[in-house]
This record gives structure tokens, C-alpha cells and sequence, in this order.
């Protein structure tokens, strides 16, 4: 089982990000649980967002203290210690226009498998806004290789409807190429 | 269709399938996202119903009550501090034997306010005639849906059910579920046929004020209800499975792991699947219990179950103030074997698989006893 | 499907059309049963009755005896809009065109029940409502609602040494209930049925939330003889304390005035729950009827 | 009485509770309340104005020997005396029951 | 001094000796002559307090514990439906830790509607976080109403008292009570001096919102306190027997005809009276246990007094529908004895010496089971 | 007695005088601490909260965190009022000069508190009730409330094929409050601070019930960006939808009024709440805006 | 232990009559026990009302059922059966200007110990008003001695006041001497 | 520090339930929701209308090198920009955290 943290800001869309990822999961066949940090989320302020990925349906219904992997939507969590918990060796997916080196050095990553991909400037780029929720999946996709990219664009497409729908696919496709 | 939705969705797409007529909701944290897709649905067209958006959660079990007196089904959802301005309705829509379906999703009754969940609000509503079905993750309260309009309707029950699922721990999850079509759930809970009905071509009267001459035996009719309810809820629970092709024991109860096992768990709820998981990995001598029908109580299955166990341990989410965790007390009075209680889980205290793993311990000492599971006083 | 049906014994022809039947358990000179059946035959038999917990509810349900002639649902005090609510957007439903009616005491409705009423209002729910106020709780020994008179004995506005009887003066709930939009708001009295049953009738026409507001001289609480019933319904008009309006979709008109004011010491002496009032307490209130008028004849034609 | 009712209910519905039968008030005979009997003499005019008011609906406009009267059904009359009060005849009196 | 009250005009007096500065209540059957009587008080002068006469029962409770945070006694009392609709406001004032001290004139919960006297609207308050006492007779509610003050306003214990009595079997009968003086009253309860006032000279906020990471600790200082209560409710009663020589057992239980006794039943309230009565006449191998405090339940007490009994019988007049007697439960989960669940009584249903005749041969009976007492169903 | 006190760290002078203080956790943009400050600042220390279940509960008291700075109580989402009554009656017994002042949101108090409010107002306490009206439940993620305006989106009454948005226009409750009696009725508007500071003044001087209905641009739920809630407040009065008034003692008055009325699109469309609405939905919503202005006008001086 | 039944009509007092008696007993020294018959007493419906006297205190709280002595504030009253479940030989104290014989034949009382005394007369004399609550005190202390007519005195007095203090225990003075 | 500070109360008194101890969210630094800061650029005037807007009370007015302008506490500013709307000097500007 792999279990995997999201980090971003109230009205960023973690939850949907986490969602997207579930249903992509249970698309290559596999087993998956997503849920929001239980609480109140209020505009601005950071929030989490988990997402369980395993071979057999997900029992287990604790909250998740030493994820896998972690997403950041926005570089600027890592100020107030974000990777609490995460596994020593652990991926780490960063939102940022700085390379994995420079992340590493400014906030302490040591030990981390750190990967950082601008989506901002494509999501502004693509959809006309700072909305890097489902872009970052690419990334995911391409880093992890836990869920494919076919099945994380299929999800992103029934989520969305209008031109949002395309824009987004374009997104994670974009950031999917992006990433390494 | 099986597919990866958040379950307060799929109890939103499986009561719509059911079709009320009158949906009267009042939103509360986390009940919210199950009506407020309703409210979609019926903005969308998808479901032909009245949604009221009442003025509180009295009012909105008083107008689910009054759709549903009229010989329709009637809907509502709600939780907490919204259940216990509920209390004095609830009881009145039991006594006044209309089988409605509502869902609760459990979160701790104030004060201090919180929003996460234990059992604090629906516990209190255990004496006054609703069935309680906990569910333990979304394909469970799918099917105990369509299972509960059967069972409340039926001409020798005809008392509402309450279905409990765990705040956030479940109303907010997303996983994969098999949703049924629309067509078999119809043809399974078939038409809403009361008794009776207000009707102006067949004039009866609901609600009337007794006397110490005629009251109690009305307790018994109801008292007599719930029992056949057992009956009810096990043939249903067959039926269900024939036609849907999933097991949900007899219905009262479910086990795991039980065959073989020195100990057992009895517990409800969603955190039967953490119990399932760390019994996966590493427990072969507890088994689990999982009580589906706390109300009615399944007492002659867990003396039958629990005969030969060496101990149990009973975990529940809520506290009986001055007395204990209740539902280790009910166990209690029926069976044989020693009962280790344990409370803990309350509002959203996550119980850890450590917790597990102590619980189990715990168990294996064979006695009874009380505890606080996941505390940080002392 | 196994209907029930339980011949009456002793069912005339006569009683069998009442809609409101004989052996209802009012008090002697009780005026509910007048305001319930001229209400009931004024909309006929296609009606449904939601009903609070109340005088009605306990003199019309008695198991297993019971007064009424058209399908009425009672369940709690103060949820009788709510209930209504609730029938009247099934019956949209299943496609009927009934008249929805809710009967619910001053108590159940100015008090404990109001937030239900304005909430049934808000959602503009086809529904008459109607309430009979006897200016207390009646059905429990007379205590205050925030509809008794100014002055008043009731049990939980006694007169002492200290406080003498209620302190405050009526809620004005017709009023509010305009304010809020319902379609159609009035007040009615049994002194003065033809004027009663128009109302009723103008509110059936309406759709929307329709409120009727219907004062109930009540002999037991406001300590008269049950003879006098309707002198006293006539009194509170003839002195200008009960005020016959209508508000038709905001607009404010008088439907009686009296020829010519009679004081309202005549009024108050006839009851006993207003013998310990002062002159000066008297005048107050005689004072509060001419406001009132000159604010209700100020209000005629505006919209509200 | 009460008793044979419920049984009755019972014996169509497997649960009573919820409902009841209208009009099964008529079996409650209320004339046992009244301390004072209305009695409708001779002046009556027949012009009902009693039986718009009497809260029991006891009062019925009959033709009684060619004549158009007030009767009063005592079953259920309970003597509130609101018909004598209305009466603009005054064609009712009271006695002591 | 003693005098014939009625026991509802005697509730009002000894509250009115304590002397709250507000009192916020709602009329229902039949709790009306013990507020009514006090707003006669506070018209007279008699009273130095606010009476406020709300618009409904949550807003009673609501006014009540407004009040009584800042830092004055403040009143209510209830029943039934009012009960029910205060049942949210209830737990917020135990979570709160208002020790506001109330009556409940027990009346059975709608539907049907009804009047009448049992336990259905007291019992769903059982886990909330409020002491519970049931009163036997009219002298046992005046001097429970004196010692719920000291024992609610303990500082070890800071919890709400709920004051049973029987409805119209209690609150509308005339006895003889002895009323103490209202300086003896003064004296014994004293001040209230609260941890935490709404002050504007020292601020404090009440009221928090709490999260998972803190919630359940607010729950265990609360049972923490609900055990703490057990001994002051003992202290406080042995001290009130002192000073008015009165006994009342040790607060939680009282026993009649115990000693030597083979069997005995175990209830609480205006029952109890009976029970004596036939016990009196001629029974001698039967005893009473008599439940003072419901809550905290007096479980080593049970345990203690049960030692050596062939049997015992619960009676209570309350059914928790789909599970039986919530008392009998509640007690067989402690004692070892078997135990005879007896449910009657309901609405006001008159509960017969005959009745107590079938109930005393049935425990002799030495059986575990079920029986309703006074039905006319069949 | 063993009085708590606690230092809390970093408090410096200026916070340390602040009667609601930072570190709350409203949404970034909210204006509801701006009221909240505006009323204490205005009445001053001397002064008792009572506040309901809310976005204001929430952002205040998180335990172990509280931004309050005057003694605040919090007990449940719809007794408000009830609570207030309890304080106020409690702290005229113990004969203490202070402020009591509840404040709510428009779900606690349009609908779940309505009842609670009328009756303190029934009861005449001298409490200044402040509802700050989001237009919707926003703490439970944006629900339609009785003071949602006619074709808001929110998540129960959502733009779908069938429906499009809210259906009703917003009850009229200061209107209510007045027709009720309540002795000092206004609206204001976060963009008129000076206006509202004198509309609390006011309150504070007249004794008996008061109540202040303060619209509360929120950004989160109307979906605006978190800039720009002063302009969307500045908006809602110069379109003429938001209207001040106040009503003293019954008398009416508007207390400010637009030299030139704003399209009230220029305020629709800055919301993407209202982003769905058709053109004639927006001149529907134009009209009601002329109709209630002609309404308002025709109040004025008017005693109601 | 003597048990009392009073009958009479909503609004006529009847538990006031018994509060009276009971506290009367009291003042003789013994215990009582006084309560009307549960339930909503509408203004001229037959109501009863109840009462125990005893040596010791009473803790029986059954209805009830066989009581020793009737108490019928109206003559009326009788043709609805209230002799139900009096005991063999008990009494009977009517209100009433007939005579024990003629209500014995008119009602079918034989077997039980009638008196008759008419209090309504003496009533509208003194108190101006049928009011018969208070005097038929008198009778009752005359006819069965169970309570001295000094201990219904002294509590008629304590329950009233102004000028009804005077008129009542006038009114019980009168109706004592009457009765037989 | 949550439970530092329930200690702490918890010290002082038996019972924490029920209350809190005011002012304590100056301990929740509000400063990390920005994702976009504020800065005050020296066409401040210090009128002092950013401040009266400013809903976290983050802005303060102070002589800053002998000149008053807004100063602003990015401990609890949480980067909403009304005090750049506001401002009518545009004197403030935006920049990404
Ligand atoms: C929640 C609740 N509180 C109190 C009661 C008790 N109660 C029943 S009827 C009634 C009085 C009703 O007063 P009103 O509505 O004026 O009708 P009336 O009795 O005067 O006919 C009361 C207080 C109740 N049934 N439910
Ligand atoms: C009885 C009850 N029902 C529902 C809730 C859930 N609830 C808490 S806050 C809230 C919304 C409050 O709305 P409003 O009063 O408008 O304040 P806002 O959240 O908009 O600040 C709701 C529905 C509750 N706490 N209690
Ligand atoms: S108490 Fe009053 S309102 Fe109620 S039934 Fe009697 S007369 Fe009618
Ligand atoms: S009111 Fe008089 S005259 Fe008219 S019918 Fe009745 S009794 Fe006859
Ligand atoms: S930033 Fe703008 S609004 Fe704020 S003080 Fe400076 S000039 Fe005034
Ligand atoms: S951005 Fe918002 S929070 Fe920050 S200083 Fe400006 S107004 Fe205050």
C-alpha cells in the first residue's frame, strides 16, 4: 500500500487532486481511498489531502502518519514543515520553478527523493489561472509511476466538464512532459 | 457499476434511485455534501422530488414526516447538534409508525463544539423505536440503504431506520463502490404501500393524544415491531444478496476472522475496517464481531457467537457519562464471557493501529474492565 | 391493499357531513369548534389538516375517540407549519389540488412555533394558516404567551404584590407576518362570521402562504361564563382592541370599524382575568387601542 | 367501548399505532357535562342563529309539529348556554339539569 | 416545618429558598405548578429573581445556563416534549460545566401523545453528562433538591443536576413535607462561587470549539468528574443528615427490608413508596434497592449489595425499544445475580399492588427474562 | 478564589487593547471581524458577548486559541438571543451596567434563531443583536439561508437544467423586527463605517431590544476575489439592493441614499454566485430593487 | 387507611376539596395524601379527586380503586355510575336537597351508607355562588369523623383569603350542623 | 504548545471545561496563508484607511523614519489585499510569497 499526502491552500483543490488520483488508481485496477483532512478549510490556509493506494480493497481507516510520498502545490509550504512524517527516502513532489538541488538545499530535504515541476506558469499558461491541482498529477504519474498517465487524463476528463475539461487534460499531459 | 466515488455521493445517487418525493434537509457538517447533491440532482432534473430547504432540523424531520403521512417516501439527512434538535420529532415519527429512511453521519454532540465523529448524537436515540444500522464503509451503506426501505416498510415492522455512517471517516471518502442500477433498486424496495395515509377520499386521522388506559400497549405494538424487525432484516438481508450478490451476514451481524478465534472485538462502524487490516496482517486468535443492527439489538446472536470465546472486548465511540461506554454494557447483559470495554475515537480521535494492537492485548488478558483508548491526560 | 374502515354507531345523516363532530371533548362554551368548522366548511371536504399539540389537538383526539371529518395529522407543538410543509409539497407531488390547512394555538404559533410558520412563509408553501388564540397556554392552565394582552392574569403572569399580570403588550404576528410577504394576512372573530368566512375564502383563492389570525375568548382562562362566548368575541371588536383587517398581497385594509368605540373597561370588567386592573392600567390600554388605530388606519392603502 | 374500538382497529392492521378512526368522538356523549339544560320554548323563530354558535353542533333547525325549530341534541349538548346568550328571542331558558 | 404542600408548590419553595436570580421556563404538563408557583413568588416579591417567561424549552435552557455564567443560580424545569427539545441544549451545559440544577416532572415521550408518567424523557438525557436523581416522594425531592446545589457546584465536579420526579404521581400529589427554614437551606448550599464568570472586570470566553486533537480529553475530565461526584454526593449527604436529620442511605442507594432479605428489587422513584407499602404487609424475603443516583450509577454499590441475593428483579417505566429494560440492562451488566427485567408502568399506567404481588413471585423465581407489568394486550 | 490567568506571549500593547484580536482563522478577505470590531470598538470594554455556532465561532475559539477580548460566550447555533436574554437578565440582577450584545450569522438567525430573537424581543431585553449576514451557512460550505438573495447560487439551491439558483428573494427580517416592536432597528454596511458606528451608538443608548442587520460580503462563498470585499460591499448600497435604513422607535428613515443608483449588474457580476443569471433574471432582480425603493420611500416617516 | 373519592365537575374545585381534607387530617395528626385525577380538566367534564388518611405515612402511590367513603359535589353526577368499586357499606356524602332515601331509590344506592345534605343552597346563600367544595367538608367531618371539623376549619382558613376566608369556614359551620 | 497551554490552565483550576482564556490566537501566527504580500511603498500617506479594513488588525499606523505610514505584522497578515483596494493612493503593492 502506498499512501500519499498532498500539501496546498484552502481553495486550491487538494481534495479534487485527491480525487482524481483515487478514481485514476481504481482505473489501472487498483484499490484506492482518498480523503480530505477532516475540518474546516478556510480560504488560505494550508490543508492537507491523502490518498491510499493498494492491490486489495483499503480497510484501513487511520489518518496517514508516514506517507510515501508527499505533494506540495505550492513551494511556500515548505516553510512550516510539511514533510513531518514522510518516509526516509521518501518522493516529494514540488509546484516550483526551482530545481530539486536548490529545494533541497533552501528547506532542508535531505534524505528525500525531491522532484519539483513549475505547473504554475503552465496552469497560467493553459487554463489562465494559478490552478495547479490537477496538473500536478502528471507530475505524479511521470515520477511515481503508480498511476498511469492514460488513466489520470480519463479521470481529469470525466471531472470536468466544458472547456475546462480539455484544458485540464492538456494540463496534466503538459506537466506530464515536464516532469522527470 | 463499480466505480470510485465519495461516499456521501453514492448515498445521495442510491436514495435518489429509491426516489422520495420530499426531500426537507438542513445542512450540518458533515451531513452537507449527501443533500446538497440531492439538491442537484433535483435542480438537474436527474430526481423528481420537492426539495424544501427548511428553517432547522426540527422542521425538517416535521416536514419529512408530513410528505411521508401523505403516502409518500420523504427524506432527510443530518448529524449531531442537527439529530438532537431532531430528538423531540424522532420519537413522535416512530410512535407514529411511518417507516422513514434517513442517514446520519455521525459527529459529536457539543459542547466543547467539534465536528468531528463518535456516536454521541445518534446513542441518545436508542430507546425510541428507530432501527440503528451502522455502516462500516460506502458499499455497506449502499446496500443497507436499499436494504432499509424493505425493512421499514414492512407491514409488520413500519417503523423508520436510521442509517449511521461515520462523519468524515466515511461521508468523506472517496473509494470504489458498486453502485446499483437504477432499475434493480426499484425493483428490489418496490412501491411505498402505508396503511394509511391522509387522503381525502379515505379520511383517517394521525396523531393521536392517549391515556394510562390505551398508552403502554401501544409501546408494545412498537416493542412487538422492533422484534419482528429481526425477522424482517434477516430475510431481506438474504434477498438482498441473491439478487445483488453481496453477503452482509444475517444482516443483525457480521464476523471476521471468527472461526478458530480465542477473543473478539465487538464493535460498529467504520473502524471495523482497521480492526479487518491489522487483523490481515499479523492476528489469527481475535476475531471481529461487527454489530450492523444495533437497534434491534441482536442479543440471541452475539450469546451464540460469543459462546466458547474466552473473552471479548467491546470498542465503541462514546461515552455514557457516569456510567461507561454503553454499548459495552449492553454486551455485557447478555453475555457470558468476560468484556473489556474500551472508549475512545471521540470526535475524530484517530484510533491508531497501535490502539489496535494495545486493544487486542488488552483483550487477551481475559478480563473485564474499562479503558480509554488514544488518551493524552494523566 | 386492506383499508380500514370502523362503522360509527349513532352516525346520522346529519353528522356523518360535519367535518368537525359532536363529542369533542372543548370546554363548555369553548369557541375552537366554531373557528375549526367554519374554516372546514367554508373549504369543503377536499381539505387536509396539519395540527399542533394544543386545546384542539386534545379535545378533537382523544384515542380512541376523534372529532374530525377530513384526513388531519398531528405530531408535535410547535412544528404544525412544518408538518404542513410537508403535506402540502406531497400532495404537489402526487399532483392534487387540496387545500392544506394548519390549525395551531397562539402559543404554538406566536411562541414555540413561529420559526416554522416563517420558515413555511419564506418557502411560500401553499398552505392556510390559522390560528386561534386564546391569549395563553390554555391547554396546560393558562400560562403567558407572547400573545396575551397587556395586564392579563394568566399562571405565569400572575398578579402579586410586585408585578401586576402581564407586562407586555401583544405580539403584533399579522403584522409581521405581512412584513415577511405572506400572500394573503388577517384577523377574524366569531362575533362576526360572514366577515370570517370571506377571508377564508379570499386565502383559498390565493396561492401561497395564507395566515388568518382568529382571537378565541376563552371561558376557562379568561374567567367568564361559558354563556358568554360571543358577547365577549363581539366586545373585543366593538371596544377596538381586536382589529378586523385583511393584508392582500401587501395591501392594508380595515374591514369593520365600529360605528363608535365602546370603552374597553367594558370589555375588560367582563372577565375576570383583568378585575385587578387599575384605572390608570385601564387607561393605558384605552391609550394603546387609539395608537393602534391611528397606526392601522395609517397603514390602509399603503403596501407593506 | 374503548376496548371493542381498539380491537376492531387491531383486528384490520397488523399495528394500530399511528392513526385513528374520524368521527368515533360521536360515541363520547358529552350531555353528561352539563350542570344547566338549555330549553328551546315556544318563541323560537327557527332562524338558527343558536346553531351557527352552539360549539357542540347540538342545535338542528327541524320542522317540529309544521313548525321550523331549534332542537337540541342532549347526547351531546353541554349546557354552555351560548344559544340562550345569542338567541335575539330570547326563545331559550335554562333549568338545572 | 411540616405541612400538608403540594409537592410541586414545595419544589417551588425550597428553589425559591435557594434563591436563583433567574429563572427561564416553558409550561408543560405536568412541570406547570412548579413554575407557575414561582412566578407567583417573584410577582409577591417573594423572590428577588427574573422570571422569564421564554418562548420555548431550548430557549429556557438556553437562558438558564446564559445566566448562570454569569455567575448566578439560574432555574428551569420541564418535562416530556421539553425535555426533548432542550436535549441539545442539555449536553452543551454539561460539556460547559454549568452546574445549573433543574426538575424534571417525568412524563412519557410522544407519539402517542399523552401526559402521563414514566421515564422516556429522562432516559435519552442518560449519557449527556448530568447527574440524575430520582426522588421517591415529596420530603426525598425537597432535601435532594438541597444537596443537588452543593453537589453540582463542587468544584471536583462542576456537572448539571436533573431532579426526577414522578409526574402527577408526584408533582401533583398533597403530603406532609417537612420544610427546612431558608436560613438552614442558605447555610448548607452557601454561595455559589464559580471557577469562570462572564465578567467584564476578568475576561473569559465559554464556549470553545475543540478539535481531535483535544476533544476527547474535554470528555474524560468530564467522567473524571462524573466518578469524583460519587463522593461528594456521599459527603453531602452524610452531612445533610447531620445537619437535618434526615437520611438518605449514602446518596446513591437506599435499601428497605434488605437485611436477611433472599431477593430484591431494584427501582427507582414514586414506586418505590408502593413497593414499601406491600413490602409492609406482609413480605419478608423480599428487599428494596432504591436507585437515589441514576447517574453517576452506583455500580459498586450494586455489586455490594447484591452479594448473596438468590435474585433480583429491575423494574423501571421505560423501554429502550429493540432492546429491553435500559435499567435492567444497565444493572446486569454489574451484578451477578440473576435478573428479572419488569417494564410497566408506561404513561401513567397504574402499576397495582397485584401487579408488585406478580412482580415479588416472579424474582423468586430466580430467572433471568422480560415481562411487561400491566398489559392488556394478548 | 483561584482565578485564571494566563500571559499570553507577544502580546504587545496594541493587541493587548484589541477587543477581537489577530490570529483568528476567518477566510483571508472576511469582513466579519471588521464588524465584530467596529460594534465593540464602538460600545468599548464594558461589554458581554453572546455569539452563536458560525464562521464567527469558529475563527474565534478554536480552543486552545480565542481572539476575544471582551467576556464571550458561545453555547449552540440557534440560541443567540436566548442566551443574551439569560446574560442580560442575570447582569440586572446583580445590578451591572454593561453592554450585552449577540451576534450571529443570517442561518442563525433568519431561520434556526428566529424564534429565540423574537422572543427577546417579546421580553424586551436590552440587548443589541448584530447579525452579520453572509447571505448564506457559510461555515458549512455556503448553504441557501432565508437571506439568500433571489437567483444566488449556493450548494443547495444550485443551478441546474430545472433550477436556477435560489428561488425566493431574502426575508425582509429587520422589517419583521420592526413591525414586532423591537425599540431600534437598522442595516449598515461595512463600507459605511461611520453610518454604522452612529447606527450603534444609537442602539446603545435606547434601552430594550436592538437589532442591527449588517451585510457581510463574503468571499468565499459569494466568489469574489479576497480583495475586493469593501468594493463588493460599496456595491451592494450604491445598486440600491443594499439598503440603509434605520427604524427608531418605529419611526422609519433612510439614512443614506445613492445619487445615482448603480446597475445592479455591475454588482451581480462581480459574484461569480451570480454568473448563471439570464438577463431577464437580472432585470427581475432590477425591478424588486425599484419596487422595494418605492416601498422604503413609502415608508418613510411612516410608524410602524 | 381510609381511601376518599370525590366526584365532580371541571372548574367546581374538587381537588381543592381534598387538598383541604388532607390538610385538615394533618392538623389531627395524622398523615394524608391528597390528588386529583390526572389528566386535562376541562371546564364541566366529570372529574374526580382523591384522598388517604392514615395512621402512618403513606407510601402507597396506586390509584384508587376501592375507596371507603364517595364525596358528590353533584347530584347529577350519579347517572353516570361513579359507585364503582365502593366498598361494601361504604358512604356516600351527595350534595343534593333530596333526601338519602330518595336518592338511594332514585340512583340504586342500596348497600352502601347514603347522606344527603344540600350544600348548593347554602352555598348561593353565603358565598353567593354555587361553590360547594369547601362546605361539603362540614359534612364529611360530620358524617364519618374521620377529621375533626376545628382541623377543615383551620385549613378552609389557611387556603383563602380576604373575605373568602370568612365566608368558607362560615359556609363549612353551616353545613357541619346540617349534615347527618 | 496546544498542550503546553492547556496545561497551564489545566494547573490553575480542576475542571478546563468550559472556558477559554482570551487573547491566546495571537499565539496562531495567521502569516503562512499568504501566497501573496502586501508591501507598503512610499506613497503611503499613513491616512490610515488600509487599517480600518484590514481584518486581522495587522496594519498599524506608525512614524516610521520620522515620516507616519502603515505598517503592516506579517506575523498575522494573511495576504488578502483589501488594504491594496482600499488604499487610495495605491500605495500598496502585491507580490507572490
Ligand atoms: C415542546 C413542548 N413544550 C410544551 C408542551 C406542552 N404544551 C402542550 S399544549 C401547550 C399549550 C398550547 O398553547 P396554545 O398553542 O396557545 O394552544 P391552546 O392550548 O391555548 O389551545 C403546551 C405548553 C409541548 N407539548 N411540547
Ligand atoms: C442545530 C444545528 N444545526 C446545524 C448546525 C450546523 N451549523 C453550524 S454553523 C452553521 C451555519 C451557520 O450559518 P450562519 O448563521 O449564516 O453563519 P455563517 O456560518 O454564515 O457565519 C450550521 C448550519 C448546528 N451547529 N446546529
Ligand atoms: S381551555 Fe379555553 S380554549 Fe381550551 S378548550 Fe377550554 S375554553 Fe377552549
Ligand atoms: S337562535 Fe333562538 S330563535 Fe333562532 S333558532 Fe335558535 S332558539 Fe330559535
Ligand atoms: S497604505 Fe494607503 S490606505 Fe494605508 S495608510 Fe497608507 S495611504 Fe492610507
Ligand atoms: S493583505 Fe489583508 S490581511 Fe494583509 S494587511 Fe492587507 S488587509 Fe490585512
Amino acid at each position: 500500500m502506498k499512501e500519499i499526502r498532498f500539501h496546498g491552500r484552502g481553495g486550491q483543490g487538494s481534495v479534487t487532486a485527491v480525487e482524481i488520483l483515487a478514481v485514476a488508481a481504481f482505473k489501472d485496477g487498483k484499490y484506492s481511498q482518498a480523503f480530505p483532512k477532516f475540518g474546516p478549510e478556510r480560504r488560505g490556509a494550508p490543508v492537507e489531502a491523502y490518498c491510499r493506494i493498494d492491490d486489495k480493497f483499503i480497510n484501513l481507516r487511520t489518518q496517514i502518519y508516514e506517507p510515501d510520498i508527499l505533494v506540495v502545490l505550492n513551494e511556500s509550504l515548505l516553510e512550516i514543515g510539511i514533510t513531518k512524517g514522510l518516509k526516509k527516502g521518501g518522493t516529494i513532489i514540488i509546484n516550483s520553478s526551482k530545481s530539486p538541488e536548490e529545494l533541497t538545499k533552501q528547506y532542508g530535504l535531505n534524505g528525500f527523493d525531491v522532484h519539483s515541476v513549475d505547473v504554475t506558469s503552465k496552469a497560467v499558461e493553459i487554463l489562465g489561472a494559478n490552478i495547479v491541482n490537477t496538473g500536478i498529477l502528471g507530475a505524479f504519474s511521470k515520477v511515481t509511476g503508480l498511476v498511469s498517465l492514460n488513466s489520470i487524463i480519463a479521470a481529469t476528463d470525466e471531472k470536468f466538464s466544458g472547456d475546462l475539461k480539455e484544458k485540464n487534460v492538456n494540463l496534466v499531459k503538459t506537466v506530464y512532459e515536464m516532469a522527470k | 457499476m463499480k466505480k470510485v466515488v465519495e461516499i456521501s455521493h453514492a448515498i445521495a445517487e442510491v436514495v435518489s434511485k429509491v426516489g422520495p418525493k420530499v426531500i426537507a434537509a438542513y445542512p450540518i457538517t458533515p451531513q452537507t455534501h449527501i443533500v446538497e447533491r440531492l439538491s442537484e440532482l433535483v435542480a438537474n432534473g436527474e430526481l423528481d422530488a420537492e426539495y424544501l430547504n427548511v428553517e432547522s432540523e426540527h422542521s425538517a424531520m416535521s416536514a419529512t414526516m408530513g410528505a411521508q403521512a401523505c403516502g409518500v417516501r420523504a427524506y432527510t439527512a443530518t448529524a449531531s447538534q442537527g439529530l438532537a434538535l431532531m430528538h423531540e420529532v424522532l420519537s413522535v415519527v416512530a410512535g407514529e409508525r411511518l417507516p422513514v429512511v434517513i442517514h446520519v453521519a455521525n459527529r459529536t454532540l457539543s459542547a466543547p463544539l467539534t465536528i468531528w465523529n463518535d456516536w454521541s448524537d445518534s446513542f441518545p436515540e436508542r430507546d425510541n423505536g428507530w432501527l440503528q444500522f451502522y455502516a462500516e464503509n460506502g458499499q455497506d451503506v449502499v446496500d443497507t440503504t436499499i436494504m432499509a426501505y424493505r425493512i421499514a416498510e414492512n407491514h409488520n415492522v413500519l417503523l423508520p431506520v436510521m442509517i449511521n455512517i461515520d462523519g468524515f471517516i466515511l461521508s468523506h471518502v472517496y473509494e470504489p463502490i458498486d453502485m446499483p442500477d437504477t432499475k434493480d433498486v426499484k425493483d428490489f424496495v418496490g412501491e411505498y404501500n402505508p396503511i394509511v395515509k391522509l387522503d381525502v377520499n379515505d379520511v383517517h386521522t394521525i396523531g393521536e393524544y392517549a391515556t394510562p388506559d390505551n398508552f403502554q400497549e401501544f409501546k408494545e405494538e412498537q416493542w412487538n415491531a422492533m422484534m419482528a424487525a429481526k425477522d424482517v432484516i434477516k430475510s431481506v438481508t438474504a434477498e438482498f444478496k441473491e439478487k445483488f450478490g453481496r453477503d452482509h451476514g444475517d444482516g443483525l451481524v457480521e464476523t471476521y476472522n471468527l472461526d478458530g478465534a480465542k477473543h473478539a472485538i465487538i464493535t460498529m462502524g467504520s473502524i471495523v475496517g482497521t480492526f479487518k487490516h491489522f487483523i490481515d496482517q499479523e492476528v489469527d486468535d481475535v476475531g471481529i464481531i461487527k454489530i450492523r443492527s444495533f437497534r434491534p439489538f441482536p442479543r440471541e446472536e452475539l450469546i451464540e457467537l460469543t459462546k466458547g470465546l474466552e473473552s471479548v472486548g467491546v470498542f465503541e465511540k462514546v461515552i455514557s457519562l457516569g456510567l461507561g461506554g454503553p454499548l459495552a454494557h449492553e454486551v455485557r447483559s447478555v453475555v457470558k464471557t468476560p468484556v473489556m470495554s474500551f472508549v475512545g475515537g471521540l470526535s475524530g480521535r484517530d484510533v491508531t493501529l497501535n490502539d489496535v494492537s494495545h486493544i487486542f492485548d488488552k483483550i487477551r488478558e481475559k478480563k473485564s474492565g474499562f479503558e480509554w483508548i488514544g488518551s493524552k491526560l494523566k | 391493499m386492506d383499508r380500514v374502515k370502523i362503522e360509527v354507531m349513532h352516525m346520522n345523516e346529519r353528522y356523518e357531513k360535519l367535518l368537525f363532530k359532536p363529542g369533542h371533548t372543548a370546554c363548555a362554551g369553548c369557541p375552537i369548534p366554531i373557528i375549526v368548522r367554519t374554516v372546514l366548511n367554508t373549504l369543503g371536504k377536499n381539505t387536509i389538516v396539519a395540527f399542533g399539540t394544543s386545546c384542539l389537538e386534545i379535545i378533537s383526539s382523544q384515542y380512541p375517540y376523534n372529532a374530525w371529518g377530513v384526513p388531519a395529522m398531528h405530531s408535535a407543538f410547535e412544528n404544525t407549519a412544518a408538518i404542513a410543509s410537508g403535506i402540502e409539497a406531497a400532495q404537489k407531488k402526487l399532483g392534487n389540488k387540496v387545500n392544506v390547512v394548519a390549525f395551531a394555538g397562539d402559543g404554538g404559533t406566536f411562541d414555540i412555533g413561529l420559526q416554522a410558520l416563517s420558515g413555511m412563509v419564506d418557502r411560500g408553501h401553499n398552505v392556510l394558516y390559522v390560528v386561534y388564540d386564546n391569549e395563553s397556554y390554555a391547554n396546560t392552565g393558562i400560562q403567558r404567551s407572547s400573545a396575551t394582552p397587556f395586564g392579563a392574569w394568566t399562571t405565569t403572569s400572575p398578579v402579586g404584590k410586585k408585578i401586576h399580570g402581564n407586562k407586555t403588550f401583544k405580539k403584533p404576528l399579522a403584522l409581521m407576518m405581512a412584513a415577511q410577504g405572506a400572500k394573503y394576512v388577517a384577523t377574524a372573530s366569531i362575533s362576526n362570521l360572514p366577515d370570517f368566512k370571506r377571508k377564508v375564502q379570499r386565502a383559498a383563492e390565493i396561492e401561497g402562504p395564507k395566515f388568518i389570525h382568529v382571537l378565541n375568548p376563552c371561558p376557562t382562562g379568561w374567567k367568564f361564563d361559558s354563556s358568554l362566548t360571543v358577547d365577549v368575541a363581539k366586545l373585543s371588536v366593538e371596544t377596538g382592541l381586536w382589529v378586523l383587517f385583511e393584508i392582500d398581497h401587501g395591501k392594508f385594509r380595515i374591514t369593520y370599524k365600529p360605528k363608535e368605540f365602546k370603552p374597553v373597561r367594558d370589555y375588560l370588567m367582563l372577565q375576570r382575568r383583568f378585575k385587578h386592573l387599575t384605572d390608570e392600567e385601564i387607561n393605558k390600554i384605552q391609550e394603546r387601542v387609539k395608537e393602534d388605530w391611528s397606526m392601522y388606519e395609517g397603514l390602509e392603502g399603503v403596501k407593506i | 367501548m374503548e376496548d371493542d374500538l381498539k380491537k376492531e382497529v387491531e383486528k384490520k392492521v397488523p399495528n394500530a399505532g399511528g392513526f385513528m378512526i374520524p368521527g368515533t368522538s360521536l360515541l363520547n356523549k358529552t350531555g353528561s357535562w352539563r350542570t344547566f339544560k338549555p330549553i328551546v320554548t315556544d318563541k323560537c323563530t327557527g332562524c338558527g342563529i343558536c346553531a351557527t354558535y352552539c360549539p357542540e353542533n347540538a342545535i338542528e333547525i327541524k320542522e317540529v309539529d309544521g313548525k321550523r325549530r331549534a332542537v337540541i341534541d342532549y347526547d351531546y349538548c353541554k349546557g354552555c348556554l351560548i344559544c340562550m346568550n345569542v338567541c335575539p328571542f330570547k326563545a331559550i331558558k335554562k333549568v338545572i339539569e
